[in-house]
């Protein structure tokens, strides 16, 4: 029989006003295997802890229940008391009979009743407890970064900066992600790029950074301290280490019908390219669809061209296999599609375009170079129109529910940049609300309207006819009442932003999880907001939700520091609450496989007896440092072969049997 | 319903006027409403406050000129003092009066129709500070 | 029938004299008309008692599971709803395909000796014989004829799968059969109509009979569990008490793990001794399967997923009052 | 709460007495439970609750056993769909839990027993809302004699 002690707190007036401790504590007697009850005023104070301790010494206690708060407030506390005491943890339980009793009912008729129900069936509980002991996992101090944006080079360089090596992974054939497009940056107007690309040049010099352009991650297996992690590295055709950066092969590619994706297809790029000047590396890569060496055999004029013999024809794609203690997923965000919206005659009108469009006709660097024309004929705008909330705030299945946070600010930063090289301009801007949270930018955005004259009109637009070669812009003052009509050269939509699309193909990869609009989910919307539910897996910028770059930076840094935490420990403590296999009894049918969302349970093969004659048999066995103990696969488990440490059938059941007595 | 041609020089001599003679800057307004809902004399105003701001700011000054806000207006200064922008939306309305005075050219008091406007209703003070303002 | 049973004798002993497998699973015929029963043959001589008639109604497929961890590689011959029953084992991961060879029986349909009795045909009887819808009672005193329909089990009346859905040699032609799908969950339709104390009395009643023989658990090949939940201790529900509500745990617990694996065989019912309609127990699960989640047919692709330890994002809660909430 | 008011003021001893199972997620029911205790929102003191990593750790063997032990009612209340701390969990409930409902309401068992509930631990007006209703409809039902185990009493 076990020597189980029950402490019940009386949490000041807070349980012991609805709870009659001294019956709780005369019943809590006469449960099988109680020997000893005591109560205190505050159990988890000092003195309380050492009351619990005292007792597990002087009476020779086993199993301890502590009928308290919530676990979810003290189980920890009173557990670390008991293993202090040299019992093992796992060998207590708490009784909520605070947040589920005493607060919850208003008299000691009802809580009385009730505390002693829920102590029986901790009590119940506890009698099958077993000590559990945790695991001890390696780390791997290396880091993954999937994402070469803003994100994920601040997160890289702050881990490397600690001392650890990183693997930047960037899809595309450069870092720098969507602000190398951007042009200047709110609420300061510093330029984008000379921000970003010391960053760049910082991450691809860095000793410890290595970064895998080009690449993407194909596969993810592990767990937190040892993911293995497979990198595709798509042939780029140009030989990283042979290339100089010249620039004579880009310049004498005859092929010139690929849409240029660095200035948002206002320009055509050759079929091997660069995606921007500063990039990083800068190194051309070869569209091999758009490439008539590849698509007719003919051509090679790149390869003629090159003083350092760098074009390789022959390139794979290849696979890299490597180890990680953790990653950090940085991949980003996009805008939506604007097929769906007719009214503002979006890929109709060559005039009518999308902000990141804007930015590149702004960019000293863009295909105008920085001068603002219209894309229809070249001419100067007079009125440019600008569209908040395109497709943002949207319930209907054309946009997005959510606020895309950054449209206001880049709003503005456009309209003021363009009052400030062109005062002659109009500036029209239709928007729902102003959403300005945030340092110093309310005051950027009333700039615009106070000191640059810039016309903000509370409202939408209806609609967008072409007129001759003006736009008719219809929309409505909202404040006024009235409806507004504006000839305008230019309109320039704030599409609303949206999670990457292959975002549902990494969650898959990763085993995290994605909110209703596709971005990655955080363990917690306050407490931990870098965190997946994955340990080991963390989140920075656009990829958990819409961010501006100062937010992003901070959550790049932030997981940062998650990671170091994580890779600067040698030895990882895993939580003994897992699943256990009992091969006796397991019929290898591996329906638990199916449900674990870690992919914690494989095959494995094992000798047994039966009849004397020994048999090889397949059996479900659990990775206990990937396992993160939701107990799916132990419901899954037909003949009950999976059970999980910590709550077990045995257990569940004990405390239903005790609450029905 | 019309739709109002949008242009940014709407007006603009006049309504540049107002902003002078007032010394407010009609944009500093983000449309709050305070002036509207501190205004004790709203209650005879066709066109509340704030909204006079805004159509100014959209250049419609006909519509403001032409409605009943601007002579319902107290002068009580309650807007003014509480307008989180720190506009004198006051001296702004006062502005616009004086617009449609010299518009009209027909509203000037002189010094000699003075005696005929006295009488037992009228306060003598109000005389003086409409002679101050209207004989310019 | 008897051409198909020279057929399973010859290719019995050729398999088993080049090797090709170690063991043969087939029937024998017993004493009486009805009997037909598995057997294990090894010994090339033991063929020729193998036979094909109207009472094989024995699923093969689940010795299987014991047979092959004792032999290399065997031959089994497998009807319509046999089939499924393998094809639902294999995916259950217990037993590997390629150790099998599958010699598939199109099935007429079995006959049923209860319904023989019934009519009082069974008395002097020394077999039945087939020939299309026609059955020939061949009795010590003459013969006498009789439409097959009227003497098939139920479940072969309502059978979707009379050819086998998976085999490596096919000894038979194709049946075709006429199926009243309108007539599937007509029972359990039946019951659901009733009022919850009504259906309560009929199933306390039915349980009342259970004698925890176990039979439907041995015969069905979706139980294939090594050791089952009832017979492993530390899973807390062992109780076998001669209680009312043992039993139902027992029964509900068992129709609960086969759904989405049930095969529709209906060996569950024609084996309980107590004659409890156990299927009805097992239709209703894959009726609302269906209804729910799409049709879906166990042991016929191994491709498709089961739907059971699989989930749709946009799956309804059917439950909450607020209906299929989805955030 | 109407009826918990009822309960106290007249304590009968031969009154109806439900009992409620309900077996809480960790992760949100759980806290949702704590947050009406934290909020002191009121249900009744006949729900007892019974803390699973996740409520796709509740297997069908409680649900009966619970119903068989003496309980009226039994409650299963996890993480919205798609907010579940091991990211899929909660659709397995759903789907196993869809079934096992309408089996049960087959083997004679009323609907109103048996609830399953999506509860976030920020909703605890939800959680106290969900406990008092499952409470009202066993109330309407009386006791639950179906699946009872005649020799264990409470």
């Amino acid at each position: 029989m076990q020597r189980i002690g029950v402490f019940v707190c009386w949490c000041g007036s807070n349980i012991a006003s609805t709870v009659d401790i001294d019956k709780v504590i005369k019943e809590a007697k006469k449960m099988p295997g109680v020997v000893h009850a005591k109560d205190y005023q505050y159990m988890c104070s000092e003195v309380g802890q050492n009351l619990i301790k005292d007792a597990i010494k002087e009476q020779k206690l086993d199993r301890v229940v502590v009928a308290s708060c919530s676990p979810r407030m003290h189980e920890a506390t009173f557990r670390k008391a008991a293993s202090e005491a040299g019992m093992n943890p796992f060998l207590l339980e708490v009784a909520n009979i605070r947040e589920h009793c005493s607060w919850v009912h208003k008299s000691k008729e009802e809580g009385t009743p009730k505390a002693i129900a829920l102590v029986g069936a901790a009590v119940a509980k506890v009698a099958f407890n077993t000590g559990l002991i945790s695991g001890e996992i390696d780390v791997t101090p290396r880091t993954l970064v999937i994402g070469g944006g803003i994100a994920g080079l601040q997160a890289a360089i702050d881990i490397a900066d600690a001392g650890y090596e990183v693997d930047i992974v960037e899809k595309t054939p450069s870092i720098g992600g969507k602000m190398s497009q951007i042009d200047k940056t709110f609420p300061t107007l510093d330029c984008a790029a000379c921000i970003l690309t010391p960053k760049m040049v910082e991450a691809s010099s860095h000793p410890n950074i290595t970064l895998y352009t080009y690449s993407e991650v194909e596969a993810v297996s592990g767990y937190v301290g040892n993911f293995e992690a497979i990198i595709k590295q798509k042939a780029r055709s140009v030989n990283l280490e042979k290339c100089t950066g010249c620039g004579v092969c880009t310049e004498k590619c005859p092929s010139r019908k690929a849409k240029s994706e660095f200035n948002e297809g206002l320009t055509n790029r050759g079929a091997i390219y660069s995606p921007f000047a500063q990039a990083v590396p800068n190194v051309p890569v070869i569209d091999r669809e758009a490439c008539i060496k590849f698509k007719t055999g003919k051509c090679g004029i790149c390869e003629k061209v090159c003083p350092s013999g760098a074009i390789e024809f022959f390139q794979e794609d290849t696979n890299i296999t490597k180890k990680y203690g953790a990653i950090v997923v940085a991949t980003g965000y996009d805008i939506i599609s604007l097929d769906k919206f007719g009214e503002y005659q979006y890929g109709n009108h060559p005039d009518v375009i999308t902000s990141l469009e804007f930015e590149r006709l702004t960019n000293a660097a863009g295909p105008t170079a920085g001068k603002l024309l219209c894309p229809s004929d070249n001419r100067k705008p007079k009125k440019v129109v600008f569209i908040q909330c395109v497709g943002s705030r949207d319930k209907s299945s054309r946009g997005k529910t959510y606020c895309s946070k950054i449209c206001c600010m880049y709003t503005a930063k456009h309209a003021m940049l363009l009052k400030d090289h062109y005062p002659e301009m109009e500036a029209y801007v239709f928007y729902i609300d102003v959403r300005t949270a945030g340092k110093n930018f309310e005051e950027f955005q009333r700039r615009a309207v106070e000191e640059y004259g810039v016309q903000y009109i509370k409202g939408t637009v209806g609609k967008i006819f072409p007129d001759g070669e003006k736009l008719q812009v219809h929309g409505v003052d909202a404040l006024t009442g009235d409806t507004i009509e504006i000839d305008a050269d230019m309109v320039v939509l704030a599409a609303a932003t949206k999670a990457q699309d292959d975002t549902d193909i990494l969650k898959r990869k990763l085993s995290i999880s994605t909110d209703t609009n596709n971005f990655f989910t955080e363990a917690h919307a306050k407490l931990r907001p870098v965190e997946t539910h994955s340990a080991g897996i963390y989140l920075a910028g656009a990829c958990q939700g819409p961010k501006d770059i100062p937010e992003t930076v901070a959550q790049a840094s932030a997981a940062a520091a998650k990671v170091i935490g994580v890779i600067s420990k040698t030895k990882l403590v895993s939580s003994p609450c897992v699943s256990e296999v009992d091969e006796s009894i397991c019929s290898g049918c591996l329906a638990c496989i199916k449900i674990c969302p870690y992919e914690a349970i494989s095959s494995s093969t094992v000798d047994v007896k039966e009849n004397g004659k020994t048999i090889s048999k397949v059996v479900a066995k659990v990775n206990e440092a990937l396992c993160q103990g939701c107990g799916g696969c132990t419901v899954a488990c037909r003949p009950g072969a999976i059970d999980l440490k910590g709550f077990t059938n045995r257990q569940i059941l004990a405390e239903v049997d005790a609450i029905c007595r | 319903m019309k739709r109002v041609k949008m242009f940014s020089n709407n007006k603009s001599k006049e309504l540049n006027q107002i902003s002078q003679m007032s010394g407010q800057r009609i944009q500093d307004c983000i449309q709050c409403g305070k002036c509207s809902a501190s205004c004790p004399a709203s209650e005879g105003m066709d066109i509340l406050p704030h909204k006079v701001i805004r159509l100014l700011q959209t250049g419609q000054l006909d519509r403001v000129t032409e409605s009943k806000t601007i002579w319902s207006c107290a002068s009580c200064f309650t807007c003014s003092e509480r307008c989180p922008r720190g506009i004198d939306i006051a001296k702004v309305l006062e502005a616009v009066r004086l617009t449609v005075i010299r518009r009209t050219g027909e509203s000037r008091l002189m010094a000699d129709d003075i005696f005929e406007k006295i009488d037992d209703e009228m306060p003598q003070q109000a005389i003086v500070s409409a002679l101050r303002k209207y004989n310019k | 029938m008897e051409k198909i049973t020279e057929k399973i004798r010859e290719i019995a002993k050729l398999a088993l004299e080049n090797g090709e497998v170690e063991k043969i699973i087939g029937w024998n015929k017993g004493d009486t008309f009805d009997d037909s029963y598995p057997v294990f043959i090894t010994d090339v001589d033991d063929a020729d008692s193998l036979i094909w008639d109207n009472f094989c109604v024995n699923n093969l497929s689940k010795y299987l599971i014991q047979q092959l961890k004792v032999s290399k590689k065997i031959g089994v011959f497998l009807k319509g709803c046999d089939s499924r029953g393998f094809s639902q084992i294999v995916k259950d991961n217990r037993i590997d395909r390629d150790k099998v060879v599958i010699y598939g029986l199109s099935c007429p349909g079995m006959i049923d000796p209860e319904k023989v009795k019934k009519e009082g045909l069974h008395k002097r009887l020394l077999s039945v014989k087939r020939s299309g819808n026609e059955l020939i009672f061949i009795k010590k005193d003459g013969e006498q004829k009789a439409s097959a329909e009227e003497f098939e089990y139920d479940k072969c009346l309502q059978c979707r799968y009379p050819n086998p859905v998976v085999y490596d040699q096919l000894l038979t032609e194709p049946v075709d059969r006429e199926v009243k799908t309108l007539e599937r969950f007509k029972d359990v339709e039946n019951l659901e109509a009733l009022s919850s104390e009504e259906r309560s009395a009929y199933w306390v009643d039915q349980f009342s009979k259970c004698i925890r023989c176990n039979a439907c658990r041995n015969i069905c090949p979706a139980c294939s569990c090594e050791k089952c939940v009832f017979d492993n201790e530390k899973a807390d529900v062992s109780g076998k008490a001669k209680a009312d509500s043992e039993e139902q745990f027992y029964h509900i617990i068992r129709a609960y793990h086969v759904a989405g694996r049930c095969v529709e065989c209906g060996e569950c019912s024609r084996v309980c001794p107590a004659g409890i309609p156990l299927h009805k127990l097992n239709s209703k699960i894959i009726k609302d399967i269906n209804e729910l989640y799409g049709d879906y047919d166990a042991g016929v692709d191994p491709s498709e997923e089961a739907p059971i330890g699989t989930y749709k994002l946009d799956d309804s809660d059917s439950f909450t009052e607020h209906g299929g909430e989805k955030k | 709460m109407s009826i918990e008011a009822k309960e106290i003021e007249g304590i009968n001893k031969n009154k109806f007495e439900p009992l409620i199972v309900a077996f809480c997620c960790n992760w949100c029911s759980y806290a949702g439970a704590d947050l009406a205790g934290t909020s002191r929102l009121s249900y009744p003191a006949n729900v007892k609750i019974i803390r699973v990593p996740c409520s796709c750790r509740v297997s069908e063997n409680f649900v009966l056993r619970a119903f068989q032990r003496g309980a009226d009612a039994v409650v299963i209340a996890g993480c919205h769909p798609g907010d579940c701390h091991y990211t899929s969990g909660n659709y397995h409930t759903r789907r196993r839990f869809s079934i096992l409902m309408n089996f049960l309401e087959y083997m004679g068992i009323e609907k109103e027993r048996f609830t399953v509930d999506w509860i976030s631990a920020a909703e605890g007006h939800k959680f106290a809302s969900v406990m008092n209703n499952a409470l009202e409809k066993v109330h309407k039902l009386g006791p639950n004699r179906k699946l009872r185990d005649d020799r264990w009493k409470r």
